[in-house]
């Protein structure tokens, strides 16, 4: 299972602005080791933000996505103390899902 | 190009003496845009979010939280500890650091030998816990104020010895921390170089570190940051928590009095 | 076509299942990569990138807004942004020219999420950025020149 | 290498002996127990050379000393030894863009950069540069390669103390940080009109 992510969900004027931070490598596959070992590439490639059962926002990510990952959207429809859930999945197969409540 | 032409002529002049500045406008503007920017979401939560955690689990091999360490404002208060230190503690008998008061907590409270951070790697193994619980204590003092009480004379000794140090050229490229930090509103490469020497520099420097940096996603603690500057410097390697360090430290401190506290902060 | 069959694959399960799915060893890993736009981001010419995205040659529109830096202080690092001001936006996608793989990130935006997005990407030179927006089936973008600096005096 | 090494017991007896109070005493104690060698960057890097330890305050030394330290540091300088000043830009500006060298994260045997573009604005189309130092934009064109004007850059490469005892910059020929092969290729970088720091 991934690191966990950093989320933060504000609701102003019936728009909820949502910010990810992600804590992921995001390596390139294109850098070496010291020993000159190419580092191979292990990134997340897909994630998913919902609001209750609502899809709010998918998003594919490549391997030239920053290190610690940081996204930011908006929705319309989420209110104070409701669940935004944001869950990805790297290459790899790795998993991570944390929520957040909308302040 | 008309004020690069005047400002070029000038230099024929004064050849080596000539004052630096040159159409830097644009630049500027474009790196206090991009920073403005990454300011958004600075990725040293990752780090702090993991320290809390670490704070209060039962660790070491007296399976003990940190919950009674002391950081100078009483056993467990985290809150506003680090804008406060600096400082001399009794118990020691020594001037502390952050970092280097919390090796003391986890070796009395938790059993976890200094040597895993004197000998230890940066980001490896306990010291990628270290740099947790930093992240987690110096995000406690967050927007308060920069204040380091001066009143004993074991700190105002190691203010006058981190002065020292701080001019203290040596090495092959007879650097000092003065060499960079000495003057204002100089850079290097593209990086400002605050000038600790003076309170504003001193806020602005003493005040954003421990950070995050882009260039290696890696989050930095002071005793890092020193540790940096001490290579860049061609020096030989400070040891954590070493005196020099912590010197070095109440002396930036000390000037930094009253400035704000904006750590965790964000760094190229 | 396939695409709305995702989003309500994905909207009735979500990765929550896909995970368990994964860790039932159900589904391989490997498998979650269909879904992913490989063509997209394996890409290394601009025009192969978008013909994988579906975009062809997008008509660059000033309804599209790329917000990000003029400089960045660190390739590794560059915070980039976009904004759609076009009704019916359903894609975002960030593409590098100068990126040994052009395609960055692509967004998916249902109904009730605005066409506003940030995040932050990697750069290995300076270079055009291009962000492409899908809005009402069809295809626009714009584009903004980030130069990207040496930095530190490790250079 | 050699040289300092010879030196540095000196000149650590001479400053804390000058300086003589307890202050100095535990100053020195504590330099002495927080640094370890790594590498390359060995522990004898910590001893003062006699004109580093008179730069290390937060005043200027009185201009009688500095211009002791200057007439000593002029005598390191070495000129060309085939008397031609320059060599090729192209190497020149690698080595003007590269900071690196002697921390110990480097290996003994590795060339080291010159790090001029850490202090120095140089060429018109690199705009990652330091303003420690002067710009040195247009540097030739400006002053043209008379061989005065050869000499003194050359000297103040060498060993810039010579000319501004406590300088910032580094002693690049004397302290061997750069060969005179490399100092050659800077020289060119500077001079040349062919070279981007005189030709846009």
């Amino acid at each position: 299972m991934g690191n966990p992510m950093r989320i933060r969900a504000a609701e102003k004027d019936g728009v909820t602005e949502v910010k990810v931070l992600m804590n992921h490598e995001m390596e390139t596959g294109q850098r070496k080791d010291s020993s000159g070992n190419l580092i191979p590439a292990h990134f997340i490639s897909e994630l998913t933000a919902k609001h209750g059962d609502k899809v709010v926002l998918q998003a594919e990510f490549g391997p030239s996505v920053s290190k610690n990952p940081f996204l930011s959207f908006k929705f319309k429809g989420g209110a104070k103390g409701d669940k935004v859930v944001v869950s990805w999945i790297d290459n790899k197969g790795d998993t991570r899902s944390d929520e957040a409540t909308i302040g | 190009m008309k004020k690069r032409l005047t400002l070029a002529a000038l230099a024929i002049v004064a050849a080596f003496t000539a004052p630096a500045a040159m159409a830097e406008g644009s630049a500027a503007d474009g790196i206090a845009q991009y920073r403005a920017m990454l300011a958004e979401g600075n990725p040293s939560e990752l780090w702090e979010l993991a320290g809390e955690d670490i704070w209060k689990e039962k660790r070491g091999p007296k399976q003990a939280s940190l919950e009674q360490c002391d950081l100078g404002k009483g056993p467990g208060v985290v809150k506003g500890a680090s804008a406060a230190l600096p400082r001399y503690f009794k118990d020691t008998g020594r001037v502390q650091d952050l970092e280097s008061r919390l090796m003391s907590c986890m070796e009395t409270l938790q059993g976890i030998a200094p040597e895993n951070f004197v000998k230890g790697k940066w980001g490896k193994g306990e010291m990628e816990k270290m740099e947790q619980i930093v992240a987690y204590v110096v995000g406690q003092s967050r927007d308060m104020k920069v204040n380091v009480d001066m009143s004993a004379p074991q700190m105002k000794k190691m203010y006058a010895l981190g002065k020292e140090a701080f001019f203290y050229r040596a090495g092959p490229m007879d650097f000092a921390c003065a060499t960079c930090h000495g003057q204002d509103d100089k850079r290097i490469r593209l990086q400002d170089l605050p000038n600790l020497t003076k309170h504003e520099g001193a806020a602005a420097g003493w005040g954003s570190w421990p950070a995050y940096r882009v260039s290696n996603g890696q989050f930095w603690t002071m005793q890092h940051r020193l540790n940096d500057c001490y290579r860049q410097q061609r020096f030989p390697e400070p040891i954590y928590g070493s005196d020099v360090t912590i010197a070095l430290s109440v002396y930036m401190a000390k000037t930094a009095n009253g400035g704000t506290v904006m750590t965790p902060g964000i760094k190229r | 076509m396939d695409q709305s069959r995702r989003n309500t694959l994905k909207a009735s399960g979500g990765l929550s299942l896909f995970s368990l799915l994964v860790a039932a060893g159900m589904v391989k890993p490997g498998v979650a990569e269909a879904a992913w736009n490989k063509a997209a981001f394996d890409a290394k010419k601009m025009d192969a990138a978008l013909a994988a995205l579906g975009a062809g040659s997008p008509a660059e529109s000033a309804e599209v807004q790329l917000t990000a830096p003029d400089i960045a202080e660190n390739g590794a690092v560059v915070p980039v942004g976009v904004v759609s001001n076009l009704p019916n936006t359903e894609e975002v996608a960030i593409l590098v020219e100068k990126n040994p793989n052009m395609l960055a990130a692509r967004f998916m935006l249902p109904a009730g999420t605005e066409a506003a997005v940030q995040t932050r990407i990697k750069m290995g030179q300076t270079s055009d950025v291009y962000a492409v927006v899908k809005a009402g089936g069809k295809f626009y973008m714009a584009k903004k020149e980030i130069k990207v600096t040496l930095g530190g005096c490790g250079g | 290498m050699k040289k300092f090494l010879m030196i540095a017991p000196l000149a650590l007896g001479m400053q804390f002996a000058v300086a003589g109070d307890d202050m100095h005493a535990e100053f020195k104690q504590m330099m002495d127990s927080s640094f370890k060698g790594n590498g390359i960057a060995e522990k004898h890097r910590l001893y003062q050379l006699d004109f580093q330890a008179a730069c290390s305050t937060e005043k200027s030394p009185s201009p009688a000393m500095l211009k002791a330290i200057e007439a000593e540091q002029m005598k390191t300088i070495r000129w060309p030894s085939d008397g031609k000043y320059t060599g090729d830009w192209k190497s020149g500006e690698k080595i003007a863009i590269s900071g690196r060298g002697l921390t110990w994260n480097d290996k003994a045997d590795a060339a080291n950069g010159g790090g001029c573009y850490n202090c120095h604005q140089m060429s018109h189309n690199e705009i990652s540069y330091g303003t420690i130092g002067p710009s040195l934009l247009n540097y030739g064109k400006l002053r043209g390669n008379s061989s005065d004007m050869l000499k003194y850059t050359w000297g103040k490469i060498w060993n810039a103390k010579a000319y501004n005892a406590c300088s910032n910059m580094p002693r690049n020929g004397d302290a061997e940080i750069l060969t005179e092969r490399q100092i050659k290729d800077v020289m060119a970088y500077l001079f040349d009109p062919e070279s981007p720091v005189n030709k846009p």
